[in-house]
């Protein structure tokens, strides 16, 4: 599959770093899938559909400033969607977001919803500026939010939320995040031997986004985090390199 | 599972059955090669390894096309110094580890191969099509092939393999470039020089512009290098190019391959390896053939 | 139908649109020409024509694989001599019809092009990959290219197109070696050599034991040696190989082809002609483009 | 679509220069489509499907006579079916038969006959001997047979028993023998205004088989006889090359 041509039809300011982008196209994805957005000339990198027709981008680099930059009329390329994306199960959940980790698990939010699940949202930030997704996400169950100066609910990490909960009275754990928030989630779960009931979505660097060139693979399962993932059952990344490293574009292993 | 039917040997090298794990393909990890180990392969080979760090071109670096896939990776790589640790992992899967290395000149092919000291065979990569000074830019000059083939098997205590471009007017000189310059094996082929351009906008789709065509595509092609290579050669031939079904291992075998090299074809299939030696398997045992048989069969045919 | 928006003007020919029939396909007879036209193609160029009758090669002559098809004709035709007749009808159909031509030496290709009074131009064939002493066996040496190109433009009082081989390390020194001898145009690409074994027997299929690849499994490396010809030349570049829809046409003409003929895909489509004209027109209309703005696109996007 | 494997399971000699084959698998075809035949390291040829699983050969050069010598256990390559085959309609129709032509008009008269149609069949030869199917076409509908020499039924040509019939009665004509054959009969039915109600199922030197390299299209309307045959309406014959010339394997017309 070459890219599908998309043109941006709306730019949403959502935080001081990350915006939304809505294209002409709805490719056909179930929520945690990714698409690889190619901006020409420049790169092309991994996305999840935040929106049936939208990507949440933050600004952290070349080719996510240039995206944040665009504006309607502007288009990009779109291969995908890929990924196997979230199993959609339990019927009390638990949504764990931190910063932009929230792009995949709006949509999530949405199809629970519409399933009548229950659901708890925890969101977590830097700053209260940075909260992505608030508002959308407290029209899909009840939410908290955590950030790490304090600014807005709970100060400090999310994990800290977490304990505020009875997790046993949860069945299933959602979780996008950066690496070692995820990390310390996942210890968390497993401390209360919940880390089975878990899904994570996991970010590597990204090559072919299908499966072939390997640059994505993680330790030690050897599974490709853009085929096989990015979601992963906890119980599959507790003894795995998750928090611990990654490898870089040259294949090496980066410490966390 | 091991089947004495589909064991062979290869230059020196036991393998539980004749698929292989082409380089490039998940071969960036020590975990992922032993992945593909548990998948079947009877044998894997690594990613393109050199002597620095090289990031590769940039994204998009590969793209499925209707027939085949389009890729321009730029041989990413840890450098060989980082990829021992990988290479012990692999080794855990029980199955020979081909290390496949590019390099500019002797000197840096010897000093990959000195640095890696587990690897149970090397594979030049004297054929990426989409790299500026290494790969294919040697890999076209019988007289470097012949070279750096001699300094490499005078500096390795292991087989050494020659992967070849098809994408020059005669390959066989080159096979028989590397088989002076004491090859073990010649792999056959790499990918084919192609380029794919993105209508809506014009830009070539490629970060590196153009690219390397594999899989199904390229199929035809390879069969008929083998064939002349097979023809030429007193080395083992080993084939790779778009296979993806145990009938593709066949015709390739006939056409003179002692083993298959399998990449692409992951893309779609995960399990390829374990099904195509099961239907090899029962194809063997049901018509009374040994692996001997086909291997070249197409020759025999014709001198009929 | 004729729209001003899809006319051009190639080598001095006037088309009605940029679509031609490639050499080989349904050009055996005058009256398959004709029904070309109707199709509607701009333009047809013939089956490959000699000196002296040949029976081509024997039979399977060609099979469809699963991408693309593979072929050695063996370039039968009846000799120049009995042509005559066939253009003579071909012509009926008002397009211009370019006739392929194919000999060993430079007397040969002038005594055809004398001989064949009634050409709009001809493709010189210096590029067939199945053929022993025709077609590749010459086109892959620049300085025979060079010579036989002067001496048929020496010869003919109209357009001489160059077709080539994609079988070489460098295409762009053929094509070079073309434009020196005073090509008004290069075409690009004739098949990829390839070949198909019969896993039942161990047979090659094809009566001559290997051929040439062509259709869509071929586009992409047909892109590429288009896309570095129009880079390196000052003449067009026509393109071939592998187009079937209008989006090939596109990609083609944006890596730099002035047009671009189809051959293959009329296995699948009697109505290929017709299809990627009107789709084309439309996509010109829609974007309020010109054929120019398209011709070479890939090109300037990467200078920007 | 590349060769596929058939074993000979049968060899039926039906004359002294015509056996039929009967192989292992199925094509699924209707009646009049062909199949390209390989007979390796020898050539590959056309051949009609005279039954479900089998072909009915005429020995008259190389590739013919291994084939016809070949043995259950042998086998072959088959590409196909190809080709258009035969329109079915009708309710009163005739089969003309001229020699190995009656190959692609059995399975024809079978189907016909299960549709209830009412069939008269018109089979000539040579010589007696080797008059084909005349058995399995006499269960079809009612038959009447012609040889060259005398040596059974009419004397003489097969246009001469059509004479013996009111053609106005009949609502298709079903053709296939040697081309001269063809010829007169199109000639007899353009007589009878009636060659729009005829299919004729010619023979033309094929290389592909498959409508790409053109050795099989007829003049003047450059029709491919392996793609847009080989059966063909009678009126689009009329003013064709039917009769007065073919080419052969390199192109040169060759007159009859
Ligand atoms: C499955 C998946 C889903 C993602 N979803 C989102 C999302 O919804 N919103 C969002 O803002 N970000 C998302 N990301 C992260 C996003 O891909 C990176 O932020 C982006 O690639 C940065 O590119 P850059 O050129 O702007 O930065 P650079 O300056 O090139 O790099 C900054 C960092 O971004 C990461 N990065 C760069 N290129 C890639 C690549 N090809 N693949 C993976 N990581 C890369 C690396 O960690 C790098 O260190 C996702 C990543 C993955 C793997
Ligand atoms: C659509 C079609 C259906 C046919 N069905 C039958 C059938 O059911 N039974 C049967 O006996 N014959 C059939 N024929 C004719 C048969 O194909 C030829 O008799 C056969 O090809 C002869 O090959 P050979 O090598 O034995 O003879 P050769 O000695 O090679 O040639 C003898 C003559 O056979 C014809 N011929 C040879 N090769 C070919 C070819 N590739 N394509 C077409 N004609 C060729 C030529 O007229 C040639 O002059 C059919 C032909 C066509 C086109
Ligand atoms: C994504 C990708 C990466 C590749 N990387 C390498 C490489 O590093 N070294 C090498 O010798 N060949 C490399 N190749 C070529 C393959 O090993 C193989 O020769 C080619 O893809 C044809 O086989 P296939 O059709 O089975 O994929 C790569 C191919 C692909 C698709
Ligand atoms: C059956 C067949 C016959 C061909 N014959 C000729 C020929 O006579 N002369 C020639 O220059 N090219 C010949 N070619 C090559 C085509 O003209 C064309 O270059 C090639 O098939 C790629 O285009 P395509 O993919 O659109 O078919 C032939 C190709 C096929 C499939
Ligand atoms: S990015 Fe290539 S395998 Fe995942
Ligand atoms: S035999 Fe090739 S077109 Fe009919």
């Amino acid at each position: 599959m070459i890219p599908v041509n998309a043109i941006i039809k709306e730019v949403i300011k959502e935080t001081p770093t990350i915006s939304t982008l809505k294209f002409d196209i709805k490719p056909d994805a179930i929520p945690g899938q990714f698409v690889m957005v190619w901006i020409r000339g420049v790169d092309e990198i991994p996305m999840a559909l935040s929106h049936p027709n939208g990507i949440t981008v933050q600004n952290v680099g070349d080719a996510s400033e240039t995206l944040s930059n665009m504006e309607p009329g502007d288009s990009i390329g779109l291969r995908g969607p890929f990924g196997n994306g979230f199993e959609l199960s339990g019927q009390r959940i638990m949504i764990i977001a931190g910063g932009v980790g929230a792009a995949p698990l709006l949509p999530l939010a949405h199809q629970l919803r519409l399933k009548g699940t229950k659901i708890s949202i925890l969101l977590g930030a830097k700053t209260s500026k940075e909260l992505l997704f608030e508002e959308q996400f407290s029209r899909s169950g009840e939410i908290n939010v955590a950030t790490d100066d304090g600014s807005k609910g709970y100060h400090g990490v999310i994990t800290g939320l977490m304990d505020t909960y009875d997790l046993n009275s949860f069945d299933m754990f959602y979780v996008c995040g950066p690496e070692m928030m995820m990390r310390a989630v996942l210890d968390m779960l497993h401390t209360n031997s919940l880390e089975s009931i878990s899904q994570f979505s996991l970010h590597r660097y990204f090559k072919c986004g299908i499966g072939v060139c390997g640059s994505c693979t993680i330790d030690p399962s050897g599974l490709r985090v853009c085929k096989d993932g990015p979601v992963f059952c906890g119980n599959i990344l507790l003894n795995s390199e998750l928090g611990k490293y990654h490898r870089d574009v040259t294949g090496k292993k980066i410490m966390f | 599972m091991t089947y004495p039917e589909l064991s062979i040997e290869l230059t020196g090298l036991e393998m539980n059955n004749p698929t292989i794990l082409a380089a490039g393909i998940l071969g960036t990890t020590g975990a992922s090669l032993k992945r593909i180990a548990s998948a079947g392969a009877g044998a894997v080979v690594t990613k393109s390894i050199g002597a620095i760090p090289e990031q590769g071109h940039p994204n998009p670096s590969l793209v499925a096309l209707e027939c085949g896939l389009l890729n321009a990776m730029g041989l990413p790589n840890p450098s060989y110094k980082e990829f021992n640790d990988e290479l012990m992992t692999a080794k855990e899967g029980d199955i020979p580890v081909i290390v496949s290395i590019f390099g500019s000149c002797c000197e840096e092919f010897c000093e990959i191969i000195e640095g890696l000291e587990g690897a149970d065979a090397f594979e030049l990569n004297l054929s990426c099509p989409h790299s500026q000074q290494y790969g294919a830019a040697v890999g076209t000059d019988p007289v470097l092939v012949e070279k750096i083939t001699r300094a490499a098997k005078t500096t390795a205590s292991v087989p050494i393999w020659v992967k070849l471009t098809p994408n020059v007017t005669d390959i066989v000189t080159i096979g028989e470039a590397a088989s002076r310059g004491g090859a073990d094996a010649v792999v056959a082929i790499n990918t084919i020089r192609g380029m794919a351009i993105d209508i809506y906008s014009g830009y070539p789709i490629l970060g590196n512009l153009y690219g390397g065509l594999s899989g199904a595509a390229i199929r035809p092609v390879a069969v008929k290098c083998i064939h002349d290579l097979y023809r030429a050669l007193d080395i083992p031939v080993i084939g790779v190019g778009g296979v993806s079904r145990w009938q593709d291992a066949v015709e390739m075998m006939m056409a003179g391959a002692s083993a298959v090299q399998i990449g692409s074809a992951i893309y779609d299939n995960f399990t390829v390896f374990s099904e195509i030696n099961e239907a090899f398997l029962t194809y063997l045992i049901s018509r009374d053939l040994i692996i001997d048989d086909i291997i070249g069969l197409a020759h025999r045919r014709v001198e009929q």
